[in-house]
This record gives C-alpha cells, sequence and structure tokens, in this order.
C-alpha cells in the first residue's frame, strides 16, 4: 500500500472502529473495549510508519491524496502530511489508544455508543489535522462537534447538559463566522486570480485588502480563539472539562484545544498576513492576559480538574505567543509546547479520572497525604505536575523555554528600535512560569502531602493497565524534553514556511 | 371580463371557501373535506393556465395535487380515528394538546 | 569521562528509585541502598579526580565533552556538552566529596527512617543535578541543572511529606527560587541575543574580547544575579533557607550549605567575564551580600533552634561570598565557598549528631552539658566553630581573612565601609557561633529526663565523616584555592598604598574573632543569667531579631494575600462568573424571554392556525400589489 | 361582453358549471350534518370536473371523477357513517365564526381585485385542448418521469404511515385498557 493510502487508513480507521464496534452485540462489552483498543494500536502503529516515513527535508505536503470532490465548486478531498500536522497526527494516534485503555472501568453506560463517539471524534480530529482544503478542514471541524456534544452530554456529570451546551453553542458560533469568512475568501479569490479552489495552497496566494482582510482574521480568529481557548472567549473550558468524563476530558485537552493553535498557525495567520501584522501587539496581549489569567484563576480552584481547566488556558497562551512572536525558535518552541500540553494535560486528566474512580469526588480539599496512601500514582503524578510547571528535562521546558527565548528574541529589537510593548509583554510572560509554579505545586501540596486524607479508604493502587498507560506518556514526556531534536527537525521547513507567510505582505498590487 | 378571469375568479372563491371553512367549522371531518374544496380551487387555476398556455406542466402538476389529497386523506383518517379514540369526540374545539 | 561523572549518581538514582522505594515495591533491602547510593558518588568522584589529573596532563587547558545536540533551530545550536577547567574542577571536588562524606553520614543517621531508599535517590538526584550545574558548558545545561537542585531540594525539604508544614516548607523554597529563575532566563535571554549562543566559554570569551557585545552587561549581570539570589538565599529573596531546615540534617548539610545554595556564587564567578564589564553590577553584589551577610547575623544571634542558627550563618557566609565577588575577589570566594563546605557541612553533620542523640530534640534551650557525653561529636563541633568564626589557623580564617582584605582595598569597588559592615558582621559570626557551642555543650543539662538518659554518640559512619570534615575544616585554609584559580579568575588589583592596612587588618580580623568568643563565653558561660538580663533590657530589638524582621509577614501582606485577592475576585468572582459568563447568561434569558412570547400563538386551535393562513395570504396578496 | 357570452352554449355551460360548484362550496360552510357537507363536496368536484370537460381537459376531468368522487369522498363518506353514531351534536360553528365571515369578504375582495387586473388573453377557443392525453401521457412519463416515480414513493409512504399510525393506536387503547 503506497503512503497516501496508509495515511487514508489512518484517517478512516476510525470509522472501521465504529462499525465494528457496533457490530457487537451489547452484551459483550468486554470484546468491544478489545475492539476499540486493538484499532487505536493499529492506527497509531500505522500513524508512527508514517512518522518514520517523513522526509523532514522535504517542504510541503508528503503522502498526499486528492481526489475530485465537488469538481464543479473546486472543493477537492485532498489531505496531506507536512511540518505542521505531522506532529499533532503523531500526538493524536498516540492518545487514542490510551484514552480507550482509560475508560475501560469508567465506562458503564452503553459502552458500544461510548467507544463508537470516542471513534468520532478520533476521525474528526484527525481529519482536521491532515485535511488541506479548506472545505475539508471545514467539514471535520464541524464534525467535531456532535461526538463530543454527545460524549459530554451522555456520559458527563451532573451540570453535563448546561456544560455541553455552554461548548456547543460558544464553538458553534465561532465557527458560523468561519463559514461566512471562508465563502468570502474563496469568492475573492476566484473573483481576483479566476481559480476556483479550497486548496490551502490556493488560498495562501489571494491577494486582500487591509479591511477585508482584518475582517476575515477576526472572524477567523474567533472561532480558533473560542477553540484554544484565549480570554475572555475561554469559560465555556472548565464547565466543559468538569462535566466532561475523563475520556472527554482527555481528548479536550490533549487533541482539540491544538484545533484552534493548529487553525491560527495553519490557516489564520498565513492567510492574512498583513492583518496579522496589525493586530499582533493585541493579540499577543491577549495571549500573555490568558498566561497570567489562567494562572491565577487555576491558583485559587478547588476542583481539581478545574485546576486543570484552567492550566491549560495558561500553557496555550504559550503556543499564541509563541506564533505571534514570529521567530523561528518561538515557533518551534509553540509546536512542542502544542504536544506537550497535550501529553501532560492529558495524563494529568487521566490521573485525576483514576482517582475519581476510586474515590468519587474531585474536591481538592476531600484528598491529603496520597503518597503515603498511592505511593505509585504519587510519583506519575509528581512526574507529570514538574512536566506542567515546565521543570527541564520535560516536555514542558522544552515548550516554555523556546516559546519564551523565540518571544524575547523577536521582542528585542522592536525594543531597540522604541517598540516596547513586546518586550515588556515577554517579561510578563516570563512571570508565569513562576505563577506556574505556584498553582500547580499548591495542587501537589494539598493533593499528595499531609495527614493521608481520602474518601472511600482503603485505596488501590494502580493497577497494571493504568501504570502502563502513565508510563508511555511520562517517557514520551521525557523523550520530548530529552530529545526534542528529531521532532523539531521534522517540523522546522513548516516554521520556515509559516514566518516566509506571515511576514510576506499580501495586498493587491505587491509584487508576488 | 373573459374566461380565464372567470374561470380564476371562480378558483379563488372556491379556494377562500375552503379557507373559511377551515377557520369556521368545527367538525374535524368537515374541516378535512374543506381542505380538499381548498384544493379543487387550486386544481381549477392550473388547468384553467395549463388549458390557456396549452402546456402540460399544469396537468402535471395536478395529477400530482391529486396524488397528495388522496395520500392526505389516507393520512388524515386514521389520524381522525386516533383522535376520536382519545377524546371521544370530533369537535375540534377540544383539540388543544400543541399549546405551546 | 565528564558524562560518566554526571550519570553516575544518576544511575544510582534509577537503581534506587526503581528498586528500593515502594513505586518498585521494595525489591531490594538497606544493605543494596547504601552500596549504591554511597558507591557511585564516590565512583564519581574518584572519576573527578581523575579528570584532574587529565586537566594537568593536558596543561590545564579546559576539557569539553560534548554529549549530544539537545535541539538545532535555524542557525541556533542548542547542546548538551560539559566543560572541565579549574573553577569547574574545584567545584566538582566540593560537590562530589562532600557529597559523598555526607552520603555515608546518612547511612547512619537515617538509619531506621521507612524512606530510607528513597531518601538516598534523592541524594544522587540531587547529585546528579548539581554536577550538571557545575560541569555544564552552556548556560541551558547549567539552568537544567539550577532547576533540577530546586526538584531535589524541593523533594528532600518535604521528605517527611505527613507533617504539611514541611511539604508547605518545600513548596516555598521552590517557588521562591522560581522567582530567581525568572530573572535568570531572561538574563540567559539577553545573553543569547547578544553573543548568539548559551555556551559560556564562547561567552565569556565575547566579553573577554576586544569587540564588546552589543549589550549592556550591567543588565544582564543584575539578572543573573537576580537567579543567585534565589539560589543563595540573598536579600530580598533569603526567606526560603529558614523554612528549608525542616528538611533531614544530612539535606541541610549537604544542599543548604555545603552546595547547592553555592550555586548562585558559581555562577557569579563562571561569569566573571561579564561582571568584570560590569560595575554597577558588582556594586550591587557587593551591597546586597555585605548587607544579607549583616542581617543574617544579627538574626541568627537569638535564634534557639540549633538549626535556624546554622541557617542564618549560611545565609549570613553566602553573604560574604558575594561580597568577595561584589568586589572581583572571585577566587577568594570560591575559596570561602570551599572552606565552608568544609566547616559548614561539618556543622551540620555535628548538629545531626546532636539530634540524633537527643532523639530528635533541636532546641537549644533544652540542651545543654553536651560535651561530656558526647565528646567526639563536641570536639569535631568546637573546631568547626572555631573555623567559621575565623580563629587562626583554621580555614575560615584565611578564606574570611581575604574576603574583608578585598573588601577594604580592591579598586574594583572595594571600600572602607564594605570592610567595617562586613568586620562587624565577623564579630556577630564569633559570636553567635560560640553562644551556640555554649548553649548546646556546656553548663548545666537542660534536657528533660527521658532525654537525658538515652543520650548516646552516634555510630561510627557518623563521628568518622565528623572527624574527617573537622579535619577539613582545620586544615583547609592550606589549600591555596585563590592561587589554584588565579589564571582563571585573577585577582583584583590593589592599589599600592593600602598595603600598609594588610597587617593591622588581619590582627584586628582575629581580635574580633577572639571578642566575639570572649563574649559569648562570659553571657552564657554558667547559668547565663546575664544574656537573660541583657534580653530583657534590650526586649524590643530582641522581637525584631527573633522574629527575622518580620520580612515572610511582609511578604504574604504585599504579595500573597493581594494575589489571591485578585484572582479569586477580580479574575474569578467579577471577570469570569459575573463579566463573561453573566453576559452570555443575559443573551440566553433574552432569547428565551423572545421564545416565550411567541410561543403566546401557538394556542393549539387549529382554527387560529388557518386563521393566520388567511391573514397571510391577504398580506400577500396586497404586497404583490404593490409590488407585481 | 354579455352578447359574446351568449352566443355560445359551451359557456353558458361553463358558467353554470362554475355556479354549481361555488353554491356547493358555499353549501359546505352552512350545512351541519358533516354527511350533507360531503353531498355538497362531492357536487362541487362533479361540477368542476365538467369545468375541466368543457375546458377540454377531458382526461382530467375523469381523474376528478375517478380519484377524488370515486376514491377519496367515498372513503369519506364511509368514514362519517362509521363515526357519526357516536358523534353527538356538537356546536356548528368554532368561536371564529364572524371573524371568519369578515375574513371572507377581505378574501375575496383582495383576491378579486388582483384577477381583475388584467391577464394574457386566452388563445385557441373553448372546447379544444392544446393536446390530448397522448401528449401529457408523454411529457408525464417523459420529462416528468422522476415526479412519477416520487408520487409512487409518496403512496408507498402514505401507507405505512397510515399502519403504523393504526399501531399507534391500538398499542395506546391496549395501554388504557391495561390502566
Amino acid at each position: 500500500m503506497s503512503d497516501a493510502g496508509v495515511l487514508n487508513a489512518v484517517l478512516f480507521l476510525p470509522l472501521l472502529g465504529i462499525a465494528a464496534v457496533m457490530a457487537v452485540p451489547a452484551s459483550n462489552p468486554a470484546l468491544v473495549r478489545r475492539l476499540a483498543l486493538v484499532t487505536m494500536i493499529v492506527q497509531f502503529v500505522l500513524a508512527a510508519w508514517l512518522y518514520a516515513r517523513f522526509d523532514s527535508t522535504r517542504a510541503g505536503l508528503q503522502f498526499e491524496t486528492r481526489l475530485p470532490w465537488i469538481a464543479q465548486w473546486g472543493v477537492y478531498y485532498q489531505i496531506g502530511l507536512d511540518g505542521y500536522n505531522v506532529l499533532l497526527v503523531m500526538l493524536t494516534a498516540f492518545l487514542g489508544p490510551l484514552v480507550v485503555a482509560g475508560a475501560f472501568t469508567a465506562i458503564a453506560k452503553d459502552e458500544k455508543l461510548f467507544y463508537a463517539m470516542v471513534f468520532g471524534v478520533q476521525f474528526a480530529m484527525l481529519g482536521t489535522f491532515v485535511a488541506q482544503d479548506l472545505f475539508v478542514f471545514y467539514f471535520f471541524w464541524e464534525t467535531m462537534l456532535i461526538p463530543m456534544f454527545l460524549l459530554i452530554g451522555i456520559w458527563g456529570g451532573e451540570r453535563r447538559i448546561y456544560a455541553t451546551l455552554k461548548f456547543v453553542l460558544y464553538t458553534a458560533f465561532g465557527s458560523i463566522l468561519m463559514l461566512a469568512a471562508v465563502i468570502y475568501l474563496v469568492w475573492s479569490l476566484q473573483k481576483t486570480t479566476g481559480i476556483t479552489s479550497f486548496a490551502f495552497s490556493d488560498l495562501v496566494k489571494s491577494r486582500l485588502p487591509l479591511d477585508a482582510q482584518s475582517l476575515l482574521l477576526a472572524a477567523f480568529a474567533l472561532s480558533f480563539a473560542i477553540k484554544v481557548p484565549m480570554v475572555p472567549l475561554h469559560t465555556w473550558l472548565p464547565d466543559a472539562h468538569v462535566e466532561a468524563p475523563t475520556t472527554g476530558s482527555v481528548i479536550l485537552a490533549g487533541v482539540m484545544l491544538k484545533m484552534g493553535t493548529y487553525g491560527f498557525m495553519k490557516l489564520g495567520f498565513p492567510l492574512f498576513p498583513d492583518a496579522t501584522q496589525l493586530y499582533t501587539p493585541v493579540l499577543m496581549a491577549l495571549a500573555v492576559l490568558s498566561i497570567v489569567y489562567g494562572a491565577c484563576l487555576a491558583l485559587v480552584q478547588d476542583d481539581i480538574k478545574k485546576i486543570i481547566a484552567y492550566s491549560s488556558i495558561s500553557h496555550l497562551g504559550y503556543v499564541m505567543l509563541g506564533l505571534l512572536s514570529v521567530d523561528l525558535v518561538g515557533i518551534q518552541g509553540a509546536i512542542i509546547q502544542m504536544v506537550s500540553h497535550g501529553l501532560v494535560a492529558g495524563g494529568l486528566f487521566l490521573m485525576v479520572g483514576m482517582i475519581y474512580e476510586r474515590c468519587h469526588t474531585r474536591e481538592l480539599r476531600a484528598y491529603g497525604g496520597l503518597a503515603k496512601l498511592l505511593p505509585v500514582y504519587s510519583v506519575f503524578f509528581m512526574i507529570l505536575t514538574l512536566a506542567s510547571v515546565g521543570l527541564p528535562t520535560t516536555s514542558g521546558f522544552t515548550g516554555e523555554f523556546l516559546v519564551l527565548l523565540g518571544a524575547f528574541r523577536a521582542a528585542w529589537p522592536l525594543h531597540t528600535a522604541g517598540n516596547d510593548l513586546p518586550l515588556v509583554l515577554a517579561v510578563v510572560a516570563v512571570s508565569g512560569v513562576v505563577l506556574g509554579a505556584l498553582y500547580m505545586l499548591r495542587f501537589a501540596l494539598g493533593f499528595l502531602y499531609g495527614a493521608p486524607r481520602a474518601p472511600h479508604q482503603p485505596l488501590v493502587d494502580l493497577g497494571s493497565r493504568e501504570k502502563a498507560i502513565l508510563a508511555l506518556i511520562v517517557a514520551a514526556v521525557f523523550a520530548l524534553g530529552l530529545f526534542p531534536d528529531e521532532p523539531m527537525a521534522k517540523t522546522e521547513l513548516a516554521a520556515k514556511s509559516y514566518r516566509q507567510l506571515v511576514t510576506t505582505s499580501r495586498l493587491p498590487g505587491g509584487t508576488p | 371580463m373573459d374566461r380565464t378571469q372567470l374561470l380564476i375568479g371562480v378558483a379563488v372563491a372556491l379556494f377562500s371557501l375552503g379557507l373559511v371553512g377551515v377557520i369556521v367549522r368545527r367538525h374535524v371531518l368537515v374541516m378535512l373535506m374543506c381542505m380538499e374544496l381548498m384544493l379543487n380551487g387550486v386544481n381549477l387555476s392550473l388547468v384553467t393556465f395549463a388549458q390557456q398556455t396549452s402546456t402540460t406542466v399544469g396537468a402535471v402538476l395536478v395529477f400530482l395535487i391529486f396524488v397528495v389529497a388522496t395520500v392526505e386523506i389516507a393520512l388524515a383518517i386514521p389520524i381522525v380515528l386516533l383522535l376520536v379514540r382519545t377524546k371521544r369526540t370530533l369537535d375540534l374545539g377540544a383539540y388543544s394538546d400543541l399549546k405551546g | 569521562m565528564l558524562t560518566a561523572i554526571v550519570l553516575l549518581p544518576l544511575l544510582g538514582f534509577v537503581l534506587n528509585g526503581l528498586l528500593a522505594t515502594r513505586l518498585g515495591g521494595n525489591r531490594v533491602g538497606p544493605r543494596f541502598v547504601s552500596v549504591v547510593g554511597c558507591g557511585l558518588p564516590i565512583a564519581s568522584f574518584a572519576l573527578v579526580v581523575k579528570a584532574l589529573l587529565d586537566l594537568r596532563a593536558g596543561g590545564w587547558a579546559p576539557l569539553v565533552e560534548i554529549a549530544y545536540r539537545w535541539a538545532l533551530i535555524g542557525d541556533n545550536v542548542f547542546e548538551i556538552a560539559f566543560y572541565f577547567d579549574r573553577l569547574s574542577a574545584v567545584m566538582a571536588l566540593v560537590v562530589t566529596g562532600v557529597g559523598s562524606v555526607i552520603h555515608v553520614y546518612s547511612i547512619g543517621y537515617m538509619k531506621d527512617d521507612e524512606g530510607y531508599g528513597r531518601f538516598f535517590a534523592y541524594l544522587n538526584l540531587f547529585l546528579f543535578f548539581m554536577l550538571l550545574l557545575v560541569l555544564g558548558r552552556s548556560l541551558l545545561v547549567l539552568f537544567v541543572g539550577w532547576e533540577g537542585v530546586g526538584l531535589a531540594s524541593y523533594l528532600l525539604i518535604g521528605f517527611w511529606f505527613h507533617d504539611l508544614a514541611n511539604a508547605r516548607a518545600g513548596k516555598k523554597a521552590f517557588v521562591t527560587n522560581r522567582i530567581g529563575d525568572a530573572g535568570f532566563l531572561l538574563g540567559m535571554f539577553v545573553l543569547f541575543q547578544a553573543v548568539g549562543t548559551l555556551d559560556m566559554d564562547r561567552i565569556n570569551a565575547a566579553f573577554s574580547g576586544p569587540t564588546l557585545p552589543l549589550i549592556s552587561a550591567s543588565l544582564v549581570g543584575v539578572l543573573l544575579f537576580i537567579g543567585a539570589t534565589g539560589k543563595s538565599a540573598q536579600i530580598p529573596l533569603h526567606v526560603w533557607l529558614p523554612d528549608a531546615m525542616a528538611g533531614p540534617t544530612p539535606v541541610s548539610a549537604l544542599i543548604h550549605a555545603a552546595t547547592m545554595v553555592t550555586a548562585g556564587v558559581y555562577l557569579v564567578a563562571r561569569m566573571s567575564a561579564v561582571y568584570l564589564h560590569a560595575p554597577e553590577a558588582s556594586a550591587l553584589i557587593a551591597v546586597v551580600g555585605v548587607a544579607t551577610a549583616f542581617f543574617a547575623a544579627t538574626i541568627a544571634i537569638v535564634q534557639t533552634d540549633i538549626k535556624k542558627v546554622l541557617a542564618y550563618s549560611t545565609i549570613s557566609q553566602l553573604g560574604f561570598m558575594f561580597l568577595a565577588l561584589g568586589v572581583g575577589a572571585y577566587g577568594v570566594a570560591i575559596f570561602h565557598l570551599v572552606t565552608h563546605a568544609f566547616f559548614k557541612a561539618c556543622l551540620f553533620l555535628g548538629a545531626g549528631s546532636v539530634i540524633h542523640a537527643l532523639g530528635g530534640e533541636q532546641d537549644l534551650r533544652r540542651m545543654g552539658g553536651l560535651a561530656r557525653r558526647i565528646p567526639l561529636t563536641f570536639w569535631t563541633f568546637a573546631i568547626a566553630t572555631a573555623a567559621i568564626a575565623g580563629i587562626p589557623p583554621l580555614a575560615g580564617f584565611f578564606s574570611k581573612d581575604e574576603i574583608l582584605w578585598y573588601a577594604f582595598a580592591s579598586t574594583r569597588g572595594g571600600s572602607p565601609l564594605l570592610w567595617l559592615v562586613a568586620a562587624a558582621t565577623a564579630l556577630m559570626t564569633a559570636f553567635y557561633m560560640f553562644r551556640l557551642l555554649w548553649l548546646a555543650f556546656f553548663g548545666r543539662s537542660r534536657m528533660t529526663h527521658e532525654v537525658e538518659h538515652h543520650v548516646h554518640e552516634s555510630p561510627l559512619s557518623m563521628t568518622g565523616v565528623l572527624v574527617l570534615l573537622a579535619t577539613l575544616s582545620a586544615l583547609g585554609g592550606f589549600i591555596a584555592v585563590p592561587h589554584f584559580l588565579e589564571t582563571q579568575l585573577p585577582l583584583p588589583p590593589v592599589d599600592g598604598h593600602l598595603h600598609a592596612y594588610e597587617t593591622p587588618l588581619l590582627v584586628i580580623s582575629v581580635v574580633l574573632a577572639l571578642a566575639g568568643l570572649a563574649a559569648a563565653a562570659w553571657l552564657f558561660g554558667g547559668t547565663a543569667e546575664r544574656a537573660e538580663r541583657l534580653r530583657a533590657r534590650f526586649a524590643g530589638m530582641h522581637r525584631w531579631l527573633s522574629g527575622k524582621y518580620f520580612v515572610d509577614e511582609l511578604y504574604e501582606r504585599m504579595l500573597g494575600r493581594p494575589l489571591a485577592w485578585i484572582s479569586d475576585r477580580v479574575f474569578l468572582r467579577f471577570g469570569d462568573r459575573a463579566l463573561i459568563d453573566g453576559t452570555l447568561h443575559g443573551l440566553a434569558a433574552i432569547a428565551r424571554g423572545s421564545a416565550a412570547v411567541l410561543g403566546r400563538l401557538q394556542t393549539g386551535s387549529l382554527h387560529l392556525y388557518a386563521g393566520f393562513v388567511l391573514v397571510g395570504i391577504v398580506g400577500a396578496l396586497l404586497w404583490s400589489w404593490r409590488h407585481v | 361582453m354579455i352578447e359574446t357570452l351568449l352566443g355560445n352554449a359551451n359557456t353558458l355551460l361553463l358558467l353554470a358549471c362554475c355556479a354549481g360548484a361555488l353554491a356547493g362550496g358555499a353549501l359546505m360552510l352552512v350545512l351541519r350534518q358533516p354527511m350533507r357537507v360531503a353531498m355538497a363536496l362531492i357536487a362541487t368536484m362533479i361540477f368542476l370536473a365538467g369545468v375541466y370537460g368543457l375546458l377540454g381537459m377531458h382526461f382530467i376531468a375523469a381523474f376528478q371523477v375517478l380519484i377524488y368522487v370515486g376514491a377519496v369522498m367515498l372513503f369519506m363518506v364511509y368514514v362519517i357513517m362509521l363515526l357519526e353514531v357516536r358523534e353527538s351534536n356538537g356546536a356548528r360553528y368554532s368561536r371564529l365564526l364572524l371573524p371568519g365571515a369578515a375574513g371572507l369578504l377581505v378574501l375575496l375582495f383582495v383576491l378579486a381585485a388582483s384577477v381583475w387586473r388584467p391577464l394574457p388573453s386566452p388563445k385557441g377557443e373553448i372546447g379544444d385542448a392544446g393536446y390530448g392525453i397522448a401528449a401529457f401521457s408523454a411529457d408525464f412519463l417523459g420529462e416528468y418521469w422522476l415526479l412519477f416515480e416520487l408520487t409512487s414513493v409518496l403512496l408507498v409512504a402514505a401507507v405505512v404511515a397510515a399502519l403504523a399510525a393504526i399501531r399507534v393506536g391500538r398499542q395506546a387503547a391496549e395501554r388504557r385498557a391495561n390502566g
């Protein structure tokens, strides 16, 4: 099978999984679980194979498939891997099996539908990443909502309806604007260049006046910023996380939030470079605000899921900062930070799920001294906490360090040129390092240390399944922290092209 | 006034009568029949134009309307029967379960 | 080979961490733990010696060993590389040497602790990061070690985590260090911006080259110094070190006295080329250093917890080192670092031995008269005390005297004023150390009865270490560290006419040390009623000192509470709940209301609906009149 | 213009049919008994069939009689007979009688007015259809075959739906029976 075929296989395997799971009689949940897990593992293996085959010296698309879908509108089913998405696809495929395995004991109510929905999300997310045609991208982008809606709405907590409505309304609101922007964009492309196409490669040829660019960027940015989420569009996230089942939280934090940042990196900024240049200060300020705001809020939460949720806001603020500092180091840092946050937040949510299965409460106050009660659990928890704090040798450090360095490198020349705002923002962002330590260690302090205290004692420590899941995540965290060179080599060319796209003006009449 | 106007006038008159019938009568079946009357009015207008412009479209539409009317009745009657079974009356004034 | 030096302790951490803790289900016994936990550090000590020999064989040309490339972005290279020159050699020797003996000491001290394996795993982890710190070639590696030792200290301070206070102390240490690290990061960024690399040898070369980088060296210096204040507990970030005494005593000896807290000193000395061009930054360092030394000493005078006294004395001694750095006497600072490592480690371990003997008692007011009961501990402790007090010819005397001299005479910012404060501090140092000695070992016993009767001398593994360290603190002064480092860290020039003062000053400092001794003996000799009277006289001052100038409370007021208040009230309640969610819920309510209004029309009466149809048709037709 | 009308018997017939249809429609509003209403409707339909015939659309006239009168109304009448027994004579008119009457007048006025606006003059003479059944069916099965198929689908759907409705009813009855 050709490599492109393999990529398609990776993409559509989840649908096969849905079919397989649905074919199994509901009376046999064990088989359902095994099937789901096997499918996910196969998917990961294929993805890993592609990752290995990915040629980091070649710019542009690899393993590309391009078939006419709605030819008269210039809509093509076009997918492929490039530096932008290769790591995120890997991340998605990597978290897939862990998510499924993590749900084995957590989900009791109609498992068939549950795993089907998980596959649905997986399918949509992978599609969003590999799509190279705006129509396909939007299709997957919207498809993602439905299974997620059900995951939260059916298997969620007490206030799940409120949470899921909030989540869907927020995101749908953003998507509508994006749809309008997409239509206008394609129309104007057709008008100016005569090409009718949704392909990214064509869209980046579009030339738009500054005001049009600004409006379109606003529409795209709103939709992406809601997904990220950036303050002040973030309030759906804590509720969604708290009410979602563990699996939902892991998918949400692990991959779905990256949709927003990925969208910015792949579409939002490259499509409208001039508007981006114009609004970089605002966006950067928002990113830094997210870093500080999220950290401060995480500092005062009593619900352990909320702490991690707000920490996600803070961490993705770093990603935005890195993307906006159009500096190679910063961009690379942002990409790594995306993956890192996916691993760390995903892992932490899995761990919260594990403790929730045992104690059925998310109140931080209800816990204490788990280091005595659950030594193994605590070790993993400590490692992930430190990764989230951004301690060197963990992936969190790689991301944060490079992002901050990049932001600083971008800000310094401006500062010498007399524009101090970026420098101030960069310095404030560095202060996020302190806040991060503050809230995560407060969490760990109340959670692991002190007199042993937990509802539903005695607690059983992690089983082999849970150990395996966490060991994998921790291994990935350290791999990314100690040897980030190889993955970054894969994304280097993409980062360069991003920088090139964002920095070259595309106003009408400019030289092409 | 010429013929077309006459026929169209009749058509609209029938239609209006049917509509008003639906408004004023309480008996379920009567209301159903009034709807039939409306359909007939429409048919008449279609036929008129079809004949006047000697195109088949109108006729085809009329034919389709026949079918639709049949279907409508075929569905309406069982529903009416169900209603009667539950409420034991044909007086539509008694039915307001879909109150918003 | 450098890589091996660094990795051996890591191996120990992995082995002990996986096999000897509950994580791995305690597969191995304490014997294995002790062998691995102590053997590997000793092995890496041996390797350091070997490396030193190679260094000399190579004509002192620095050894560079590139482990691997961490990242290559564009044309920016980040390498994990190790660098071994005279300075790193001294540091590595101290770290591995003192580290190893403290490991050995811990065998006895932690013998019947349930977390025995965990303890040694953490100690080895610390050693790994510390070696990374001192052997790293680039600031990046140094920073990795920098944060890593912070982590190790966090884990070890909170080692007995069932008491939440210990864990809290650990958190405080980590967060305070993080504040410094933020400054450190910025300093790194500025340097990277200016020089284009983080390799410290290259940076030093760039700053000692003919064309300086287009950057304010003072800015870099200050930023890096902020990092140093965090790690080395200088004002204003000194608050974490006293609380850090919550950890086991060997930890206090290794991390919070001998090695980790001196990282800041090492950093500044390592970046000396930058500081040579940063007089403002150097002045700041000198002032902060001497101020820290002074205030810490004043606090140490009134502390009643044996470890707290030593903690504040550590802060004070670090202040001395920074004073030396500030006046450009980098070699001297390192010299004091070395001697301090010897005698302060000895003191802490002696204190540990005392605590061990008294079954956990740390309060000086419930000790006394131990000299006869645990003589070996007493003698070693006395020697180390004399050393830190600066009694010739012990180690402390040489290093401290040189510091005083350069504080007075250095042409790089030395001044009589600095000397004056430093000398006063030296006096206080002698005083509070001998006070400690008297309260703990002389006078009549103030111990409770059951403590009294099972006081016992510590096992050989502990006392042997004490003797070794005592010897070192006695003779350590004869190791001419400044001379050894001079080729790399030249001493600041001293203008000629000041040489006349050298001997008088030396005499004065000896006198000061003896004066401190005498005062302590006079005040606390016998029943310390003179001290009591003195205390009664200066009650207000005593409150300030024993309250540590209430810096903690101040920070809590100025930073802690406002942060919590803003986060909770402004951001959470107002921002999130009221403003954002409030708006959303408002919109939702509007939608619901309008829906309710329209819902009225759904009367469910078919007649009415038909009526609407009629109205609609009429309306449509009327409209069509106008527009068709 | 009366003269022009008087000139032609067909026209008279047409007028008569229209009048009859209108009369039937009007009667439907006033008669109380559903059965009589049904009869009035049937009359109306037959008159309309006449109109179609006079217009030359004989096949539609035929369908009108066959499908409507033959099938639909028969069904209706049958149901009326089925239900009439238990139907107590309730009020004849809804609360909307007067508004409805007023509406009728308004509607008629508006419609008439809009009809009165000039229309394209008729082609050809009364009685000659533009085409016959042949042309019609040719088109119907040629150009509009899809519609034709769809109608069949629609019919099937209707049958299924009817069955479903009945089943629902039966279940409801059983549930009520079980209490």
